[in-house]
């Protein structure tokens, strides 16, 4: 199959899904009752009726819901997502600015917990059983059990406050307004706490997956091959049983890089950290509809493309597996 | 002890980077816009009061000073004030502030815009400029209220040349403010702070004294009192620190902690009851509901000490108060079961006499939900079952507007004078369906209407105080709202700020006056 | 005569908890230089642990309890992992039964083999991968095969690679375990030429694990008949096939079906079923809003037959001839794209809803997988008295003819409150022959019935099969790949390839003068056909 | 039956995640007989540390004792996770047996749903959902299994699409046997073992997402959960640990002990000990 041809085909049918996530998150939002005028009446704590009108004129609530949908959605398809309620800038600037540090921490996160979850799985993988193993494995279970912004407010508690060695919040350090290599160190020292909360989860079902398909592969009948053919145990390891052992991760690593993009709501919001997770908390606790619809239309516009990028990785890495 | 360790090096201070002369100010959130009259929130004003100033400012005994209008005069009979502005004014950029801005801002912006200045200026029947440094204000009625009306946030005013006859919604200096201020808008970094800098060409000689504001985003509560702590922020407002930790902060001897600076705001922490239905149409219900309640409770252990009881509609430490003509109603819960008795709310079973619902505002979990959470608790002991509703401020903003609900809370501020915060949570004429913020209780009193309409128009104080001592004793014994208590926000700072609050406005005048030791 | 391998007294200790103590217990055994020994016996007879313990390739848990293995006369068992990795590969050399289990299926085959090169000689991977093209010339591949993954090969080719792969380094032994099993016959006849052909040029030992007896009597030098951990015969091929001296030799060895003998054909009567011009397409792809490219495979084409009562049909092919595809749609468990199939005058093919399900209750199946084609949730009383309940008899009489019905197959009533597990295959599948019967069919359709069974079972099975359809008059359509099978209980034949006929007949007709090619093809590739047909 | 259970109990973690799950459970059940007047009685000062007199654990920043809360939090908790599971499954099960045996058009239907669901942040979702609905335990439950409920179809619908091809089904089919019939008492037995597993695993992240709503101001206002005691403290967090890291351990332990347990099912069913 023509690898070039079926992307095309992914990317058109990418678009039928982003529309149908345009249709579905409309009505799902446009459904709730209250919107923009009340919110900022509500904040205002002071509000006449000529408020309200005006606000609903200015966001073209008082059109029916048909109308309202055919100019957002044409608007859309001019790559215009709309405007902010609550921040009045276009909603596509506002997530672009976000999206940045979100990606930033995901990555980081992603290639901690990748890094750390294969070889802790390796290790526990070489000798089943062993009291190392089971270190692991408990280890992956407690991670797996922590509540994630919990984790983070008792990282802060440990390493901000009792130990003092990383800071607590934030992208950069508040009013030092670094610039260059400085700012760069200044950013990745940020990135820690944050990063390692989001990756420790993660962490802990990479070293168990890793640990499961390599003892699943140990048994193979390819593994028996390659020790009847006299090579090394360390090799056999690496080359045979780790090397299939790692495709079924993809497919995990893709469907993490997917739900890190709009699922980092509550580690960005214990640190206070500038991503589109607390953008999304934001704009839920406003109201702000066109705010919420640009999230869901850019994460599933990038969840698209990630879901391509791990089929095309996993075809490269399992030449079996044929793209169609 | 956690809370006791010393914080770590890589947070102190770095704001006086470069010894240059910056002040680090704390923001929760991100504003929606810079256009003070487009959304009047606390946020806004706080940034905006250092580039659009008000005509008049307010000393310490409430009495209008000069700022853009250097002097004033009103006609004996209250219809008519003319205010004489100050000469060689201008706008940051560079176009001369002259009369026809306030005629703009006040005729035409203000009143299309913010609800609370257009109260106060539809009293007008004209505003005239009557030459370039002229304006006159003619009422229809007289409004004793007027001056204060004037006051900060009620009247900024805005550059006639940048927003007249352009759609105020959509204008891009919205995002980059022009204003006469000590500050000029200089820089919004997305997500990090606004920057304004020194206007140095600000009409009062020798103001500003400090060259940058940061107002920087701190959006967690734990984040604002740590960059407090540790120097990152010299300035913290009112709600931004959560009273749990501001025993914390008192005993540092680095910070000053103060509640001067909001008096002009003067406001209530209340609870609204849907007088249109019962048991809250009755007057028993509503004193039985106060006694059941220990306010001093509230203020003690959910507010750790800070503020007061709430007597009644009007603040304690503003004008008109009168504490002679007050019903009190402590902390009895005997009583309110006797009362609840009484008026024939008997116990049915399980205890229960009678469940109702509880919209509670959004503040994140803060001091107002958990005083909601403690008056469930203190009900539930006299046999009265209430359901919290969480909401966000769409659903706040709609069921209250739309009076459907039974108890909430939320809080007004009185803002100098009863005629301008308080009335217009008890008058019937503010009764608007679809409104939130209003009268959204549907009390009603005719002469609690009368009242406060010649309290407002009175030329003379006297009568003026009268008014408002028998409002204040009829709807203190209507128990026409349940206030709880008085807010006295608190304002912190790092000791090297000084002269931060200047009068009752207290932030919403600006930091033109203030200024930091420790910089040449 | 030196023996190359000399076993003796090998035991392997199964872990405790299992059926039986030892895997294998006691076996002794030699393999001369150039000489090729056959293991042949049944499932769990121990002959593949005795080829792993001979590599030092015993599955976890399983250790050599006893004995010694002596190569070239060096003692092996029990020697360092230092010198069994030296000695893998490039001494004994092992292939698998599934090729494509056995190779690495994300890694080119050129670089596996080179890989096994490298492991033992210090020679860069251009010049390893030279060797390896080589290797494949002389396998019958093509070095155009190098760059190919395992996946990208038919089974032969693969098998092919695996011999490559073995062979690289010229080793003196090699394994091989059941390397024909998973391949069609005409493949397997070429491997076991390959095998043939190589072990006579470089004089290597050969050792060959089967169960199949033709493919001893094919092969073999000397041949060992091993029986639950033990051998209980071993000698020259000639001598224990000619002369069996143990009764198990003996039976193993007359449950081989043969080619000769089929039953003769009935006089001709108005046919059960008459299926003509049935054709099937299978397409895959399409996919999403029909973006994905198509596939189309012709898995029958224009297939006619006709069955009558008492009659058994063999339905003879390799795999992809279509002939497990028919069997499905003539039952409408697949649906058909063209032609009729009338069943007692109706249309099966254009059936739907009621009158499918009133046509099905005449028609029953039996399957090929024992393990999967019973409900391993439900009991026997479950799966047997399941169809009469379905069409509404009373769950009393139902269970009195299920107990009646397994009498019949040659089962206790004491099976009815038991699970499937309980069960080896061969009663499985009577279990799932009762299930079938209890619907009183017309016609019986049995999709390789035996092929998963062992070869003695296997007689058993094909016995009673044949004692039911005559008992019941059953009309009975008999698919199978193996002629043997087909000829041992077939009335008439019809061999497909690629979803056509290719020809039918009487079976004894058939099978004796084939008419066309591909038929005497399939026959000539039938192991061991010369000595044993004798 | 009883192999089952001597496989599952073989495995010392999954005897010690019943045995913590089991005293939860007791005291969850428990909480209204030992503490009468509820978890939101005031009993002294905000704050006061654990040992303070009668506090075991403290006061939280109302005055509230945190033992009370804590166990009072577990019914929240347990609730929660059993019922928003029990509605994921219930709607997973149904749906995926469908689009499984069936295939076709209900299954493609169906996987564009479960797409759907992948493409769209699933939390941003589910706090849409909740706020929408207005935070309570009833749109919390709801909330949980609407974003859940395709986990649980898709894998039921690849055990019915592998199994709906085995022999005996299609035996079953031969029979005479109605969809109906074969749906659930040939193939769902034989899917059981997989949807038993990501059920008691599903439990124990239900209760993980209830405290991250909670603990973002979305939970139910009336109730004491263990994240919204965490929410409601995080500016205490400085001056008062215990009122966020005890709720903290009491989340971590009871979802480590639903884990065991899920784990140990995973062990005594899975296929490969089966055989």
């Amino acid at each position: 199959m023509n690898r070039l041809s079926y992307i095309a085909r992914r990317l058109v049918r990418t678009l039928v899904v982003t529309v149908a996530v345009v249709l579905l998150s409309f009505f799902l939002i446009r459904l709730a009752p209250g919107d923009a005028a009340t919110v900022m009446a509500g904040q205002a704590g002071f509000a006449d009726e000529a408020f309200i009108q005006n606000l609903r004129a200015e966001y073209g609530l008082d059109q029916p819901l048909p109308v309202q949908l055919w100019k957002y959605v044409s608007a859309v398809a001019h790559g215009d997502l709309g405007t902010s309620y609550e921040r009045r800038q276009p909603v596509l600037d506002i997530i672009l600015e976000r999206l940045p540090n979100t990606l930033l921490l995901d990555g980081f996160a992603l290639v901690v917990a990748l890094a750390g979850g294969i070889t802790l799985g390796a290790f526990a993988a070489r000798r089943p059983g062993s009291a190392g193993d089971a270190g692991v494995t408990v280890l992956a279970m407690l991670f797996y059990a922590v509540p994630q912004f919990w984790l983070g407010m008792m990282a802060v508690l440990v390493f901000s406050v009792w130990l003092a060695v990383l800071p607590p919040f934030g992208i950069e350090t508040m009013g030092a307004d670094y610039t260059g290599l400085a700012r760069i160190g200044d950013v990745a020292q940020h990135m820690i706490l944050p990063g390692m909360t989001l990756a420790l989860y993660y962490m802990a079902s990479y070293a168990r997956l890793t640990r499961a398909a390599m003892i699943e592969v140990a048994d193979a009948d390819f593994v028996k091959t390659a020790r009847a053919k006299g090579i090394g145990e360390r090799q056999v390891a690496r080359r045979h049983i780790l090397r299939n052992a790692l495709i079924p991760l993809i497919t995990y690593a893709g469907l993490q890089a997917s739900i890190l993009v709009g699922g980092t709501v509550l580690v960005e919001n214990v640190f206070s950290w500038p991503g589109v997770g607390t953008l999304a908390y934001q704009a839920v606790t406003a109201r702000d509809n066109p705010l919420l619809l640009g999230i869901f239309i850019v994460t599933a516009i990038l969840v698209s493309l990630f879901n391509l990028i791990t089929d095309i990785a996993y075809s490269i890495a399992d030449p079996r597996v044929q793209l169609q | 002890m956690v809370g006791g360790m010393a914080l770590a090096p890589f947070l102190s201070g770095h704001a006086a980077a470069g010894g240059r002369n910056v002040l680090n100010a704390m923001m929760p959130a991100e504003p929606a816009t810079l256009c003070y009259p487009l959304l009047n929130t606390r946020l806004v004003q706080e940034i905006c009061a250092n580039i659009n100033e008000p005509l008049l400012l307010l000393d310490w005994d409430f009495k209008p000073r000069p700022n853009l209008a250097k002097s004033f005069t009103a006609t004996p009979d209250g219809l008519a004030y003319t205010f004489h502005l100050q000469p060689g004014v201008r706008w940051h950029d560079g176009v001369p502030f002259t009369a026809r801005d306030v005629v703009f801002s006040c005729d035409k912006m203000l009143r299309q815009l913010n609800p609370r200045s257009r109260n106060a200026f539809n009293h007008c029947q004209s505003i005239r400029a009557l030459d370039p440094l002229t304006v006159e204000f003619r009422l229809h009625t007289p409004f004793n209220a007027f001056i204060l009306s004037l006051m900060a946030s009620n009247a900024p005013m805005m550059p006639a040349h940048i927003y007249d006859g352009s759609d105020y919604r959509t204008n891009p200096h919205n995002f980059a403010p022009i204003g006469t201020g000590p500050f000029k808008f200089a820089r919004w970094e997305r997500g990090q702070y606004i920057r304004l800098t020194r206007n140095r060409d600000y009409w009062r000689a020798g103001w500003p004294r400090i060259d940058d504001i940061y107002f920087r985003v701190c959006p967690t509560p734990e984040q604002r009192m740590v960059a407090l702590e540790t120097g990152a922020v010299d300035i913290a407002f009112a709600d931004d620190i959560d009273s749990v930790v501001t025993k914390r902060l008192r005993a540092n001897p680095d910070i000053v902690t103060t509640t001067r600076g909001y008096e002009a705001v003067g406001e209530i922490a209340v609870m609204e009851m849907n007088q249109r239905r019962w048991p809250f149409s009755d007057r028993r219900f509503r004193q039985a509901f106060m006694h059941a309640i220990d306010r001093d409770f509230i203020v003690k252990a959910i507010n750790f000490g800070e503020g007061k009881v709430a007597t009644g509609p009007i603040p304690s430490n503003v004008p008109y108060y009168d504490p002679k003509v007050l019903t009190r109603y402590p902390f009895d819960p005997a009583r309110a079961r006797a009362m609840l008795d009484a008026m024939g709310l008997k116990k049915k079973r399980g205890g229960v006499r009678h469940r109702f619902t509880f919209l509670l505002i959004p503040d994140g979990g803060g001091v107002q939900t958990r005083a909601a959470q403690y008056v469930r608790q203190a009900a539930s002991e006299v046999g009265l079952d209430i359901e919290l509703q969480s909401s966000d401020w769409a659903t706040f903003g709609r069921r209250t507007g739309n009076w459907d609900f039974d108890m909430d809370n939320n809080s007004y501020g009185e803002y100098g004078d009863p005629a301008i915060g308080t009335s217009r949570f008890y008058v019937s004429s503010n009764i608007l369906k679809g409104v939130p913020q209003t009268n959204i209780q549907g009390y009603r009193n005719a002469q609690v209407d009368t009242l406060f309409a010649r309290a407002a128009s009175a030329v003379d104080p006297g009568e003026t105080q009268d008014c408002y001592s028998r409002l204040q004793q009829i709807l203190t014994r209507d128990v026409a709202m349940v206030w709880l208590y008085e807010r006295d926000p608190l304002l912190f700072y790092n000791r090297r700020v000084h002269d931060a609050v200047t009068g009752p406005n207290g932030p919403t005048d600006g930091m033109g006056r203030a200024w930091l030791t420790g910089v040449a | 005569m030196t023996a190359l391998v000399a076993i003796a007294g090998l035991s392997v200790a199964l872990p405790p908890g299992g059926d039986r103590p030892y895997a294998v217990r006691d076996v002794s055994l030699e393999i001369g230089t150039s000489e090729i020994v056959c293991i042949v016996g049944e499932s769990g007879s121990g002959k593949s642990v005795t080829a792993h313990a001979l590599m030092g390739l015993l599955p976890r848990g399983l250790d050599a309890a006893g004995g010694s293995i002596r190569f070239d006369g060096r003692e092996i068992l029990g020697q360092p992992a230092q010198d069994w990795r030296r000695m893998r590969g490039a001494e004994i050399a092992m292939i698998f039964q599934d090729p494509m289990a056995a190779l690495n299926p994300v890694v080119p085959v050129g670089r596996q083999i080179t890989e096994q090169i490298r492991a033992h000689r210090s020679i860069g991977e251009a010049a390893a991968m030279q060797q390896a093209g080589d290797l494949m010339v002389q396998m019958g591949l093509e070095a155009a095969h190098l760059h190919a993954f395992p996946h990208q090969l038919s089974g032969g080719q693969r098998q092919r690679v695996m011999i490559a792969m073995a062979l690289s380094l010229s080793p003196r032994l090699l394994i091989a375990d059941e390397p024909t099993t998973a391949l069609d016959v005409t493949t397997q006849a070429q491997i076991l030429d390959l095998i043939r052909t190589v072990q006579k040029e470089r004089q290597m030992s050969v050792l060959f694990i089967t169960h199949d007896f033709g493919v001893v009597s094919d092969l073999a030098d000397r041949v060992a008949v091993m029986r639950a951990g033990e051998v209980v015969e071993s000698g020259p091929v000639r001598q224990v096939l000619d002369d069996p001296r143990h009764p198990y030799t003996r039976a193993l060895i007359a449950a081989v079906p043969r080619l000769s003998g089929s039953p003769d054909p009935l006089p001709p009567h108005a046919p059960v079923l008459a299926v003509t011009g049935l054709s099937k397409v299978y397409r895959r792809g399409g996919g999403f809003l029909g973006l994905g490219a198509r596939r189309e495979t012709r898995a029958l084409d224009k297939v006619s037959l006709t069955l009558q009562r008492g009659e058994t049909l063999g339905i003879v092919g390799e795999s992809g001839s279509g002939k497990s595809t028919l069997a499905r749609c003539i039952i409408r468990l697949a649906d058909v794209d063209d032609g009729e199939i009338l069943f007692d005058g109706a249309d099966l093919a254009k059936m739907n809803g009621r009158g499918l399900r009133a046509c099905r209750k005449r028609i029953q199946m039996v399957f090929q997988d024992p393990f999967s084609s019973l409900n391993p949730r439900h009991t026997v009383s479950e799966i047997v008295t399941a169809g009469p309940r379905a069409h509404g008899e009373g769950a009393k009489e139902a269970l009195a003819r299920a107990a009646e019905m397994l009498a019949l197959v040659g089962l206790e009533a004491s099976a009815l409150p038991r699970y499937p597990h309980e069960f080896s295959g061969g009663q499985r599948q009577r279990i799932g022959l009762a299930r079938a019967l209890m619907l009183k069919p017309d016609v019986l359709i049995a999709d390789e019935p035996v092929s998963a069974l062992d070869v003695t079972v296997q007689a058993q099975v094909l016995e009673l099969l044949d004692r039911v359809r005559a008992h019941m008059n059953l009309a009975m359509l008999f698919i199978t790949h193996d002629m043997r099978v087909a000829a041992r209980i077939c009335h008439r034949v019809m061999v497909m390839r690629q979803g056509r006929v290719v020809e039918e007949g009487p079976a004894a007709t058939l099978f004796a003068a084939p008419k066309s090619d591909y038929t005497s093809q399939l026959l000539a590739a039938i192991p061991g056909q010369s000595r044993l047909e004798a | 039956m009883k192999d089952f259970l001597v496989r599952f109990l073989a495995r010392p973690q999954t005897l010690i995640g019943l045995l913590v799950f089991a005293a939860i459970v007791v005291l969850a059940l428990g909480a209204p007989l030992l503490f009468p007047r509820g978890p939101f009685t005031i009993v002294g000062m905000p704050l006061l540390a654990p040992g303070s007199p009668g506090l075991p654990a403290g006061s939280d920043v109302l005055g509230r004792d945190m033992l009370v809360g804590l166990i009072y939090g577990a019914r929240v908790s347990l609730l929660v996770g059993i019922a928003s599971t029990c509605c994921s499954v219930g709607i997973g099960v149904l749906l995926g047996a469908v689009a499984g045996y069936y295939g076709g058009a209900v299954d493609d239907v169906l996987m564009r749903i479960t797409e759907f669901f992948q493409i769209i942040p699933a939390f941003v979702l589910l706090m849409v959902l909740v706020a929408f609905l207005q935070p309570s335990l009833f749109s919390t439950v709801v909330g949980i299994a609407l974003i859940t409920w395709p986990q649980v179809a898709r894998v039921v619908r690849g055990e019915f699409l592998a199994l709906r091809s085995r022999e005996f089904v299609q035996a079953a089919k031969l029979l005479g046997e109605s969809d109906l019939y074969i749906i659930f008492r040939q193939i769902l037995p034989n899917a059981l073992p997989p949807i038993v597993v990501v059920g008691s695993m599903m439990v124990g992240s239900a209760i993980l997402t209830e405290s991250a709503l909670s603990f973002l101001g979305l939970g139910d206002p009336n109730l004491r959960s263990w994240g919204s005691m965490i929410g409601a403290s995080r500016s205490a967090m400085w001056v008062a640990w215990w009122t966020t890291v005890l709720p903290g351990l009491a989340i971590m332990v009871t979802v480590l002990a639903l884990n065991f347990i899920g784990d140990g099912l995973n062990e005594a069913l899975s296929p490969r000990r089966r055989r």
